[in-house]
């Protein structure tokens, strides 16, 4: 009950989404259109399945900085191999992009895990050395939308109930974390080692093992994303999703996930995702030029964190109130 | 000795900049004793040129032909090489006149502007609104382009520019800008992309929306990325000067220019090769050719070119 | 139990004061190795390239690192007091911008200057402020004003420039003090040599130490530990500031997308420097040779034409083998041992 | 007793039959880089006995228990059950054998539920493999019956106290259906009642027929409630029988290798001028209307339960928090203290209770914490001398009789003792007027606890003022000239020398002071 309710934060970020969409919708109706809500929900689905990864790796007090390279370079890989085999079947795609990102996530891991390699330094090398690597296998060609097949584009917008596919696996991802970060033993464990790593061996949980295993989690959707990136926007480059990596951790932390660790929820990346999301769709609408998209979402992202930090800030222990009690 | 020429673009992998490189190629087979450093950053800044820049004044490149980030930024670093006895000319996107010897647009701006809203209307009988996707907000080229489009829009009574917004030449963000476009203009009948990102990005975003045939994407674009798009409406024409006689070009003009055989002074005109020669006004600038158009009754014959 | 100092028999369970003499410590230190690695970098270049060994190309390829160096011995301090400043290159966007409206206004290269360092120490105390003042981690807090110092200076500039600096302004970028030797680089061992002095020869150094290896018992220890981070957030957006003094001299022209991506090399320039990311650890001798080491590899890259983005992937894997091999070695020593 | 020495004497059932050990190691050693923590150890627990572990600090008693629950693996030495040789890889293994512990440390997790935090690594699943929070409210809201804790399972941790977070921790030990039950130390921050609660745990275990490993630092209640006893020394094992057959004397003659006054120093305190007058001071949620006197030479002691709002009361005189209300005379004049530098310039200075996080700065040698609060006297223009902060760190740890390699070992390599000892010399450093300490020999082992409150008598001797806080009664007596009584935030009372006794501070703490006055 405790940590599978919504908090007060979610339900404050949750009314402030509301009030968002709210002001817009009051001078620009069509914003909140079914069919452009649903289209800025299908945007934003990208951020979200990234922004879960990212929440289970800095719940363990990790961070993968790496998310964006990774994406970018699985959706380089299935887009070659698109061109090279253009009938190989989208579930081979798909499986071919979890695998290899989570390979890429499982480095990783084993360099936090065995090495005790500091995450924010693991995922500073991995991520130019994932990048590079797509310089080295594409040559810095572009692979553009007429080189890939139909079957290979088509499915993340396949429309199955008026939304496309590439929304319902967001769905289906946001589902799956429910069931695993609240009634799973990996999931629970996540929050263990990040809340008291010392005391998580002690119950017997292999810490370095348990970031591991979240870092192949954000790697496999990021593996995940990278084809449902390149196969939606129909091109694959070196420099896809730039700079993605700080958008996906900016809706963890917009979404009240700790970067302290062991505090965090679903719930909470996907509004954070969803805030950002919405920000981002909204201006073009109610005519702001773009270059104030920039400002805004640091200021959000400020705003978030002082304002969790002070809705969480330790009451202390209050030793006169107990006394007021008791007496 | 071989002659070496550095031909720098504004970011590798770009097929526009690959196609040039052909070009290059070309021209130094011709020429014989010439060699042709293909290089530039890897994304589209101008601190990333300045290393490349600082690195072939090291290696004593005997001229630098180059396709600007940020016309500005790069004078001082350019004004080194020159400094320095290298040659050092801008084609494509240009640098300011303290920077360079010379500067090759592919085609005229006028003509180009005057190109874009063109296409745009010869589709729009009964005009209508329409909206431009520009390239990164900070290449010169398209600002200019766009300039004269509006300083021409008013001869095509009935076509409403409605707004300017910018992709960054990121495929992903000018997808979106796309789709914000639509959104944004229910009646939007055509998106102009001077970008040949934008423009691929503006058309895959029209058939997503299953809106090709009601809204034409046009602009400047590569025939092989933009084959698809024509085929399946969502782009009825485009235009672009062949990047091949682009890049061939440049190294024609770096060679004469870093052998003596000609001087780039205003009203001067320096021969290029099979591409005739270049007249420059009193900036130094000329344009290299006009812009050709393709459309479904051409495409197939270019597509597999560039 | 009550010895007093001057008791006898005392004297023979005095502890000595070192176990291993400096020179003993140095020849385990991180700096050697990594001077090791600077040394065979120098080598290799020299070999792979005719065009290396020349004292103007040394010179241009100084430039491949001295501004980011700058911020990074900034950084080092403040990374060693267990925080961390991500905004630095949208600081030196900022200042930019706001020297290149200086100059719109008719401001003169001394104005320039102050333009440029005082509005890094603003964007260094609006940091400072919510870190210290507000007790909010200093990683989430900068990548906040990451966004926003840049944000702003896109809705101040969109897709113009701000071009026209005084001719005097150049010096500072693309100045030569003497011979080959330019006025950056003679910034950069002056700024080297301050703060290595001030991290490793002054009670402040002492306290940003304390700081990081325990801020809590640092407190308590009588250290006022929130001015001595506000202070260092104030020192890095100054050298944030006087980097963009050198980087828009340089240049002649402020873009907001200027420096665009730096932080991430300062951080790993910091890193490699052999500076603990996790605060307590680290020193400028290191941070320098980092510096060169990067720059090196960079130009050296350069000159045999070899993309940017392939140095990068030379850089991520030297970060994580430089930390990644004496853990290895300690590993299998253990094993070994054991 | 030659015998008992290696701990092989034959145990008996009340009925005389002979009983086999439920759990035996033999030979076990550890080692830590540059420690030897466990040499050749042998250690044998029998069903329904209690055994206390006894030794001193750094003995190796809590690596045996860590090595005992697969956190720790041996590097040689075989552990058996009922027999039958078994290893533990991880902790998980050690429970699924029947093996369960209540650790020195806390080992809880803030932002978990009660319920979760007890079945963290085990809790009931669901057929489809998922946890059932069903099942795990109901058993946790069993356990904590069991334990005698009235928690709501679903609450947060953080939101409990530290007596019922500790109950929390008992009840996740018995979560395991454990035959063997290891607590280390687990009184040592409890209050009297629970100490109480927690002794009829015990026998109720012990009832059950379980084996209990009990490790203590405090003789009354290794003599009230252990059946046998084993002593630990650097490491060795070095004597185990009942503990019917050994006095307290011969037992910490065994812990240390020699005797031990266990007696307090004979103290004639001789009182100065007043140094410090407190008025009034209060803090809006902590404490309230604070007020006492104290004079050169003397020592006023603290006492109260745990949670009594002492320590957040010292800190406030040191300026670490802010106090609402209230004024500092010293020297009778008005003093402001806004944060611990004005405190140390008055000559107030604080030897915190959490010595890992509050007082030793690990990271740094041992010479550099010495002359931490010192620097403006070792530099000279901001800039260090190091010969000057070496010579300060020579005078005062030799004056402490510090333990160390080197003066620029790092001060997280010394053992507990030895590292508040350099807490301490760093604050004599200073040349203060009062000293608090803040429970000064909080997990100390007896042979340097002796150590503590001699050094403590001396500096009062030589006229320093001190405050010192403890939860433990006979250090409270042994020592004060004056005790201050806490109790929730406020005083409740104040005794002198003659007038204290034990009985009196326990009511004054518990709150029954009406029937006194
Ligand atoms: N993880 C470790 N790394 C290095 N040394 C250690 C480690 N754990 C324990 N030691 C050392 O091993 C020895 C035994 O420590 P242990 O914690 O078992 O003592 P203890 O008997 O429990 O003491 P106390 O009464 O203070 O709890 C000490 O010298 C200690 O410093
Ligand atoms: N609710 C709690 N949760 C966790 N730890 C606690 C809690 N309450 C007290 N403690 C810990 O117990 C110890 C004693 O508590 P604290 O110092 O606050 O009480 P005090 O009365 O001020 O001090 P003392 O124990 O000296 O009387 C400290 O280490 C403190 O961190
Ligand atoms: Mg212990
Ligand atoms: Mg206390």
């Amino acid at each position: 009950m405790t940590w599978s309710g919504w908090k007060s934060r979610e339900v404050i970020l949750a009314g402030a989404i509301i009030l968002l969409v709210g002001m817009i919708a009051s001078r620009f109706p069509a914003f909140i259109a079914p069919s452009n809500l649903a289209n800025v929900f299908n945007d934003t689905s990208p951020l979200i399945i990234l922004a879960l990864g990212q929440m289970v790796v800095i719940v363990t007090r990790c961070i993968d900085l790496s998310v964006a390279a990774n994406l970018a370079l699985t959706g380089m890989v299935v887009a070659m191999l698109n061109t090279a085999m253009p009938d190989l079947p989208v579930p081979v795609i798909l499986a071919i992009a979890i695998g290899l990102g989570s390979l890429m996530g499982l480095i990783n891991g084993l360099l936090v895990w065995k090495l005790s390699i500091p995450p924010i330094v693991v995922t500073l090398g991995t991520m130019t050395i994932y990048r590079g690597i797509i310089f080295l296998i594409s040559g810095g060609e572009w692979i553009n939308a007429h080189e890939m097949s139909d079957a290979f584009k088509a499915f993340p917008r396949e429309t199955i109930l008026g939304l496309p596919l590439l929304s319902w696996i967001a769905i289906l991802v946001v589902l799956a974390f429910v069931v695993l970060v609240g009634r799973t033993a990996l999931g629970r464990a996540f929050f263990a080692v990040g809340g008291n790593p010392h005391a998580a061996v002690y119950t017997g949980i292999n810490v370095g093992q348990t970031q591991c295993a979240a870092y192949v989690i954000s790697g496999a959707l990021a593996g995940l994303t990278g084809y449902l990136w390149v196969a939606r926007y129909a091109v694959a480059y070196v420099d896809i999703a730039g700079g993605f990596e700080l958008e996906v951790v900016a809706a963890c932390v917009i979404g009240g996930i700790s970067i302290a660790g062991g505090i965090g929820s679903v719930g909470g990346a996907l509004l954070g995702a969803l805030f950002l999301g919405i920000v981002k769709n909204a201006l073009p609408v109610i005519n702001i030029s773009p270059f104030w998209q920039l400002a805004i979402s640091g200021s959000a992202i400020i705003i978030a964190v002082a304002f969790n930090a002070t809705s969480s800030r330790s009451k202390g222990r209050v030793i006169l109130k107990k006394a007021e009690h008791a007496t | 000795e071989d002659k070496r020429i550095a031909l720098v673009v504004k970011a590798l992998g770009i097929g526009f900049f690959e196609a040039a490189a052909k070009g290059a190629e070309e021209a130094a087979k011709e020429l014989g004793d010439v060699e042709i450093i293909y290089t530039g950053p890897t994304d589209t800044t101008a601190e990333g040129q300045i290393e490349v820049i600082n690195a072939l004044i090291a290696q004593k490149v005997d001229a630098i032909a180059i396709s600007a980030n940020d016309q500005d930024a790069l004078v001082p670093a350019l004004k080194k090489a020159m400094d320095r006895g290298i040659t050092v000319i801008s084609w494509d996107s240009g640098v300011a006149p303290e920077g360079r010897q010379l500067h090759l647009n592919p085609s005229s701006n006028e003509l180009i502007g005057n190109m874009i809203i063109k296409l745009a209307a010869d589709h729009l009988p009964d005009g209508g609104d329409v909206a431009v996707l520009s390239a990164s907000a900070t290449a010169t080229n398209q600002n200019i382009w766009i300039e004269e489009m509006n300083k021409v829009k008013d001869n095509y009574p009935g076509i409403n520019v409605v707004a300017t917004v910018y992709g960054d030449d990121l495929a992903d963000k000018s997808y979106r800008e796309a789709q914000g476009l639509m959104q944004t203009y229910p009646d939007l009948k055509a998106i102009i992309a001077p970008t040949s990102v934008g423009i691929v990005a503006a058309a895959q975003a029209v058939s997503d929306a299953e809106k090709a045939g009601q809204i034409n994407v046009t602009g400047l674009g590569l025939p092989s990325e933009m084959a698809g798009h024509i085929d399946s409406g969502a782009s009825k024409s485009f235009a672009i000067w062949n990047p091949i006689d682009l890049g061939y070009s440049a190294t024609m003009l770096a060679y004469n220019l870093a052998t003596d055989k000609a001087e780039a002074k205003p009203g001067g005109e320096i021969p290029m090769g099979r591409m005739g020669s270049l007249t420059l006004n009193d900036k130094n600038e000329g344009a290299m050719a006009d812009p050709f158009t393709y459309d479904s009754s051409n495409i197939n014959d270019f597509k597999d070119i560039f | 139990m009550s010895v007093t100092a001057n008791e006898t028999g005392s004297i023979e369970r005095q502890i000595p004061d070192r176990l291993k003499s400096p020179a003993q410590r140095f020849l385990a230190s991180w700096e050697l190795l990594l001077l090791g690695v600077a040394v065979a970098v120098f080598t290799l270049n020299s070999f792979a390239s005719p065009y290396f060994l020349d004292a103007w190309n040394l010179s241009d390829a100084t430039y491949n690192f001295t501004e980011k160096a700058m911020i990074a011995f900034a950084m080092a301090l403040l990374i060693i007091s267990g925080e961390i400043d991500l905004s630095v290159a949208s600081i030196i966007a900022l200042a930019s911008t706001a020297m290149g409206f200086a100059v719109q206004m008719g401001a003169d290269t001394s104005v320039l200057i102050l333009v440029g360092v005082g509005v890094g120490l603003l964007c260094g105390a609006f940091n400072g402020v919510l870190v210290t003042g507000l007790g909010l981690p200093s990683i989430v807090v900068t990548i906040g004003t990451m966004s926003l110092f840049r944000g702003i200076s896109y809705i101040v500039l969109g897709d113009k420039a701000y071009t026209g600096y005084p001719s005097s302004f150049a010096f500072f970028g693309q100045g030569y003090v003497w011979w080959a030797v330019s006025f950056e680089f003679v910034l950069f061992v002056l700024f080297a040599i301050f703060f290595a002095i001030v991290l490793h020869r002054t009670s402040f150094g002492r306290l940003v130490y304390a700081i990081g290896n325990n801020p809590v018992g640092a407190l308590f220890s009588g250290i006022q530990v929130a001015r001595v981070k506000f202070v260092l957030f104030l020192l890095t957006g100054a050298m944030s500031g006087v980097a963009a003094i050198c980087l828009t001299s340089r240049l002649g022209a402020t873009r907001p997308s200027i420096a665009f991506g730096w932080e991430l090399e300062v951080v790993t320039m910091v890193v490699l420097g052999g500076v603990s990311i996790l605060g307590g650890a680290g020193s400028i001798p290191g941070v320098v040779i980092a510096a060169f080491v990067m720059g090196m590899v960079t130009f050296g890259f350069g000159l045999l034409n070899v993309p940017g983005i392939v140095m990068s992937i030379f850089i991520g894997l030297l970060l994580i083998a430089v930390i990644a091999l004496p853990r290895i070695a300690r590993q299998v020593l253990a094993r070994r041992r054991g | 007793m030659l015998a008992n020495m290696q701990g092989i004497s034959e145990v008996h059932s009340q009925s005389g039959e002979k009983i086999e050990p439920l759990l035996s190691l033999t030979g076990i050693s550890k080692s830590f880089p540059g420690v030897k923590a466990l040499s050749d150890v042998s250690l044998e627990l029998y069903p329904g006995t209690v055994t206390a572990l006894v030794g001193e600090n750094g003995a190796g008693k809590s690596t045996i228990v860590k090595i005992l629950t697969g956190i720790y693996q041996p590097d040689e030495g075989e552990i058996s059950i009922d027999g039958q040789p078994v290893t533990f890889s991880t902790a998980q293994d050690a429970g699924e054998a029947g093996v369960t512990a209540i650790h020195q440390e806390t080992v809880l997790f803030d932002d978990l539920s009660v319920a979760e935090n007890i079945f963290i690594g085990h809790a009931p699943k669901t057929r489809f493999g998922l946890i059932d929070r069903a099942a795990m409210a109901a058993r946790a809201r069993a356990l904590l019956e069991r334990v005698g804790a009235q928690i709501d399972p679903a609450v947060t941790l953080r939101d409990l106290g530290i007596a019922n977070k500790h109950l929390v921790a008992i009840a996740r030990a018995l979560s395991i259906d454990a035959k063997i039950v290891i607590m280390d130390e687990p009184t040592a921050s409890l209050s009297h009642k629970e100490i109480e609660e927690t002794y009829e745990l015990v026998e109720r275990l012990r009832a059950e027929g379980k084996a209990i490993l009990f490790i203590s630092h405090k003789f009354d209640e290794i003599f009230r409630i252990a059946d046998r006893y084993t002593v630990f020394r650097d490491g060795q094992m070095v004597g185990a029988a009942r503990i019917d057959d050994v006095n307290e004397r011969e037992l910490v003659k065994l812990m240390v290798g020699r005797s031990v006054d266990t007696v307090f120093p004979n103290r004639s305190p001789q009182l100065g001028e007043e140094v410090l007058r407190v008025v009034g001071y209060s803090h809006p949620t902590e404490f309230e209307d604070i007020g006492f006197t104290l004079r050169e030479g003397e020592i006023l002691g603290f006492y109260g339960l745990v949670g009594a709002g002492r320590s957040e009361f010292m800190q406030a005189l040191f300026g670490i928090t802010r106090p609402s209300k209230g004024a500092i005379r010293i020297d009778d004049k008005i003093a402001v203290i806004r944060d611990p530098n004005a405190a140390i310039s008055h000559g107030i200075v604080y030897v915190p209770e959490d010595r890992g996080t509050q007082g030793a700065i690990k990271g740094l040698p041992i010479f550099q914490n010495i002359s931490l609060p010192s620097l403006k006297e070792t530099s000279k223009n901001g800039f260090l001398r190091l010969a000057e902060e070496f010579k300060l760190a020579r005078d005062y740890t030799q004056r402490l009789d510090l333990r160390a390699a080197a003066l620029d070992q790092d001060i997280g390599e010394l053992s507990g003792g030895n590292q508040q000892k350099v807490v301490i010399a760093k604050w004599l450093a200073t040349k203060p007027r009062v000293i608090i300490l803040d429970e000064p020999t909080k997990g100390i082992d007896i042979g340097s606890k002796a150590a503590v409150h001699e050094f403590m008598a001396e500096l009062a001797a030589e006229g320093l003022a001190v405050i010192m806080v403890s939860s433990e009664i006979p250090e409270v007596l042994g020592m004060s000239d004056r005790v201050i009584v806490m109790r929730e935030g406020r005083i409740a009372a104040e005794f002198n020398r003659e007038e204290m006794t034990p009985e009196q501070l326990v009511r004054a703490a518990a709150g029954i002071t009406e029937v006194l006055t």
